[in-house]
């Protein structure tokens, strides 16, 4: 069994859907191309058809909701949004029909659609090629909401949100398509089970995040254990409904909490764990206060030296943890 | 086109509907096709339902016993009713913030659909939408809600998965002349072009978008030219004559379970309610109150009865009893939902994912 | 001088600025309708002329595109959206487009464009016609929110957006169209000079909401006080840029916090509220945990129970508060 | 219309661009119209300088000095240069994503534009944007940007605005035929009719959307029957005759500058490299390379260049002697502006709102 990068782990969880389902079909634009969607669906229309693998004209709200119409006639659809900008186009179909459904009708509607948003940024594209969001999309009620960080969720969670009677927005980062690993055969999970994961067992401080800023995490982690910062790490995964217990259970251990997010910070997914934390823990079990590394709140700029401040590194990760673990709770103001 | 064009600068009738438009038009009884009575018949008897259970919803809206915004078809009954004689329960329907009709139409509960109405848990959405968001699966209704547009591209996927089964099975999408101005609209029709897929898109013109006349709003009155445009087979139809509505519509359903594409009805009709709620003169649209004494001159129910009762096949009296039935039923189904339980409190959260999380 | 309505003060606004400000003008849906926004517009088309009270056919993104291209020309429009719901057709213009012109055109672009986003909820009418999403828009860098409480904010802040030069979303709650108050005339605020205010103050908790939630917690802190309870109440008025300032200053003073929002729980203002307090302030410094009331993680019911269920009320801030105040900070797990 | 009709079920050419799509056609000099040779020689000095420029920053993808991502109109420099005659600096111009041809068109500075795709502070949007994202407010460009379609409707605000000052100005929205599948684009047609706002939409159909070729992605390879179903005036162009473009589009601009409504343009056309970056052989759609050969025989440099030689208005000489000065201009633009500083770190967060916050 050898490695398999995180774009091919994504072509494998669609290769296993189609083989092994015949109601799953994938729409969106860029299909019926070899590059546009990097190699996570190379070949997947000479393989298993055009009907079942069907490109489209540039019209994202239309197709994301004849992606719901199939979903609702018992089809398992994947719409594929090469940018998570321009799925943006699509909000209405997403939030306010997708998402409700179920609920506006009665409960008992299944609606096993995934849309599949892709965040494809940095490369000086600038601020309308770059955009994650995934903040917004966990904010809405009925909506699950994942973001792998390793090839075996890039293929598994992406199988389980589809086999999902919800709707689901999937978010993989084009920034995790070289993340390699060994990789077992697929499974089948039921996406209600999955949650949070302690990816790294640590005493001092609590690093959690999704998808490439779990990532960030974890190679953080490693670089502070050389200096004897042992960190705690979370791999949020599911981002709604958000289980926030593995979170909360670990900062009661750290009693440290750093929330990296590759989204802005006002109102973004790093408020949100680091005020559950805050609601769910005594204060008097902090040993500083919480802290939040993300996004500066500004759109993505092309320049190059601009853009390399703008997103969040190892060393951003590494240094905001050390503060944290430097501040003393009684001090800190 | 092909061959390089100067600029086309001929200014356009802003009116194109003719006399399809005209108020003081068509009041005169239906032409009635050979055959087929029975049919004719049970359509009478369906729009006169659907009519009398409005009217109950409208009074008990004016009464103050519905809290839910209820948008009343009155006067637009022949359209689902002539569309629905082709459909069978594998076909899916969509309608939009004014579906009681598509609703009823595709035989829909009476019952369910007024304790819907007053939020019960025996409602068509078990008391969770109200007015603006039935469901009816069992009758292929699968969706009806208040975003304009929304459910177009979402009958469009019904559409792709109705050929994806290969069964003959089509989707039907009804929606006003204001959902047209909806980006969505034409994305839809062009997806539904390009992938010739079994839709059929019926467009219930009536002329207004809440409180702003066709014109106000588009550049024509008739909105058949988006469907031409998107080449999309399109039938401009009297939307107040079920008649005509129930063939131009077989035909279209005929082509499609055969295998062709989309294909695009725009019915011409009018609405003698507000915008939304039971008064009349609740808009303030162009020259609306003058337009809708005559056009209650071109009443689609009347139209048919006197059709049917020139030549003897329905007599004044049953008319009169198929309207006391429809008051009947729509009576006892209101006193019915009136008792009904409103859904438990854990409803608001159990019901918004699939099993619990 | 006599009272005003929250609605009429803000036609009055509108009034102020088409007088006395040639280059503004408004268009949206039901502009020419005189129910269509309450009675926050009426008669403003015969009064001004329906060149510059614009209504439009049913196309949010075309119209919120229209009124950006009118402020780079120079013009001061105001678009109008009838319900947060509809506006989210408009996404694309307003947070790709509207935002980041200036950026990412270099800074100097002028963007005055206002959108406003009416909340016109309850009253049965259920999960497409209920949401507010606040939260959402105060996440975008580049878009300036405002959400005014009281009539006053509700015309200066409408003048002070208008007259900006940056984008902004001035979004107004249908459930406070009835509040009224003795208004001054009307002032042009700089709105980058606003930010939230300290509308009471208070010893034992701090009470902080925007827009319809901050009139709850005006109105708990006066239930509050009967029982010997002293509320600090911030209304936050501006949520984006947000200066957390006066927040945090007031939860130094109190030591205990419950923010109060009309939007989702998970990544939503309220969290925001939290996490800022929490990152500035010494975990030393909480007398209790912080809490958040906001709307439950559900789409919006139709049925009336339900309805009464779903909306946070004055007696649901009075008794969160309740708890917060009787806990104590160090036994709290 | 205004007569009930049957469905129409004629099934649609999916063709119907005819000679204007096809690569082996017009490869033939330009028909010159009588006078104006200064101008149709400053056109060719024009084409000719955004060809180069172009082709440079091609050269410099390819080599590894750019990294924002730049989409390329070689063999599209007829359209711009075409309708840019007839503009002025107060007209309002947009773009899209392949907008360098916009932008040089319209007068814009070369050494601008190479310091933006460098991401310096002396670029033409500060070296926030890149090659996605121009302007140059002094010859009218108010922006371009990568949303397809986004810029459509903000042409239409800037005709409002137009008509709204009353100087007989207007705006041009440039995009391609990719992106008359987002529904904003019909929106904005139907608002620019419906107020009759001075708009000139100049749709590029160069056969493609990324990979995709039109007949892929919508029922007929021609857009213009968008424009007749909103009642806006078409016009079907060569889009590689310079001549015929600049003719419709003065005849559009003259009647839009009087006061008329807007105006489209369906300039056919075709790229003559990848959808993004320097290769010609980047795409995998239907049949583009066999196509692309024979499409550089349609060249609108040479067109021109040989219409002007033939009656000896132009000769090899001096088209050589654009061709070097344009090379010169580019080399130049691209060594100063690889002199030029980046924005400094306080731009990131300075330049997001106006004054500080
Ligand atoms: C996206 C969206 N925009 C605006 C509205 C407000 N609205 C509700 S119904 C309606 C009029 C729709 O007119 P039409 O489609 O002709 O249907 P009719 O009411 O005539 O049956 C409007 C504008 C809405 N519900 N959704
Ligand atoms: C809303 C949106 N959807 C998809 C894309 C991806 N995309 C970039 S350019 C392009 C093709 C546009 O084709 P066309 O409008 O014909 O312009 P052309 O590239 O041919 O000049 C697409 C689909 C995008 N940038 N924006
Ligand atoms: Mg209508
Ligand atoms: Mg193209």
């Amino acid at each position: 069994m050898g490695v398999t990068g995180y774009g091919l782990a994504i072509r494998e969880g669609f290769e296993y859907l189609l083989a092994n389902h015949r109601e799953v079909f994938t729409i969106g634009q860029g299909l019926w191309s070899p590059w546009y969607v990097g190699n996570s669906m190379t070949d997947l229309d000479h393989r298993f058809g055009r009907e079942r693998v069907i490109d489209t004209p540039v019209s994202e709200l239309a197709t994301t909701g004849a992606a719901l119409g199939a979903a609702l006639c018992g089809y398992r659809p994947v719409v594929i949004h090469p940018r998570v900008d321009f799925m943006l186009l699509a909000v209405d179909q997403i939030v306010t029909q997708a998402a409700k459904w179920r609920h506006m009708f009665g409960g008992s509607v299944r609606v096993p659609l995934t849309v599949r948003g892709i965040i494809n940024r940095g490369g000086e594209q600038g601020a309308q090629h770059s955009q994650s969001l995934h903040s917004w999309f966990a904010h809405v009620p009925g909506l699950r909401v994942v973001m792998p960080a390793t090839p075996a969720d890039a293929r598994d969670l992406l199988i389980a949100s589809v086999l999902c009677d919800d709707p689901v927005l999937y978010i993989d980062d084009r920034w995790l398509y070289g993340v390699e690993s060994e990789l077992s055969p697929p499974v089948e999970m039921d996406l209600r089970r999955e949650s949070p994961r302690r990816v790294r067992e640590g005493r001092d401080i609590t690093l959690a995040g999704a998808g490439y800023s779990a990532w960030l995490c974890v190679e953080a982690a490693r670089v502070l254990a050389e200096d004897g910062i042992s960190c705690d790490v979370i791999d949020i995964r599911v981002l709604n409904p958000l289980d926030a217990r593995p979170i909360v259970d670990s900062v009661r251990r750290t009693g440290r909490l750093l929330a990296v997010d590759g989204d802005w910070l006002t109102c973004g997914f790093a408020g949100e764990i680091v005020a559950r934390a805050a609601e769910a823990m005594a204060p008097s079990a902090w040993r500083a206060s919480p802290r939040r590394l993300t996004l500066p709140d500004a759109p993505a700029p092309t320049s190059g030296p601009l853009e390399k401040l703008y997103y969040p590194t190892v060393n951003d990760v590494v240094a905001a943890a050390r503060q944290v673990v430097g501040a003393r709770a009684d001090t800190w103001e | 086109m092909g061959a390089p064009s100067d600029l086309k600068t001929s200014v356009t009738p802003r009116r194109e509907l003719g006399d399809l438009a005209g108020a003081d038009q068509r009041h005169e009884p239906l032409v009635l096709p050979d055959g087929d009575r029975a049919w004719l018949i049970e359509a009478l008897r369906r729009m006169v339902l659907i009519r009398a259970v409005e009217e109950r919803i409208g009074d008990e809206v004016a009464a103050g016993k519905v809290r839910c915004p209820c948008h009343l078809a009155i006067g637009q009954e022949a359209v689902p009713v002539g569309v629905a004689r082709s459909l069978r329960p594998t076909d899916r329907v969509f309608g939009a913030h004014r579906s009681h009709a598509h609703y009823l139409a595709g035989g829909g509960s009476v019952r369910k659909l007024m304790a819907e109405i007053l939020g019960k848990d025996t409602g068509a959405s078990r008391g969770m939408g109200g007015s603006m968001h039935l469901t009816d699966p069992e009758h292929g209704l699968l969706g009806t809600v208040p975003i304009v547009g929304a459910t177009i591209p979402i009958a469009v996927g019904a559409g792709l998965a109705a050929k994806l089964d290969g069964r003959g099975d089509i989707a039907v999408s009804y929606f006003g002349d204001g959902a047209t101005e909806e980006g969505v609209f034409h994305e839809s029709l062009n997806l539904a072009a390009t992938m010739r897929l079994p839709v059929l898109f019926v467009c219930e013109n009536n002329l207004f978008s809440s409180h702003l006349h066709i014109s106000l709003r588009q550049p024509s009155d008739s909105v058949a030219r988006y469907a031409d445009a998107h080449r999309v087979p399109a039938a401009l139809v009297d939307g107040n004559d079920v008649v005509a509505v129930a063939r131009v519509a077989a035909q279209a359903i005929e082509t499609m379970r055969a295998g062709g594409g989309p294909a695009f009805i725009e019915a011409v009709t009018y609405r003698w309610r507000g915008h939304v709620g039971p008064r009349e003169d609740e808009d303030v649209g162009v020259r609306r109150k003058d337009d809708l004494n005559l056009w209650k001159g071109r009443d689609p129910v009347r139209r048919l009865f006197e059709a049917l009762r020139s030549e003897g096949a329905v007599g004044s009296d049953a008319l009169r009893a198929f309207e006391e039935e429809a008051r009947a039923e729509a009576a006892a189904a209101w006193a019915q939902a009136e008792l009904d339980p409103f859904p438990p409190p854990e409803a608001l959260l159990d019901r918004v994912y699939g099993g619990r999380r």
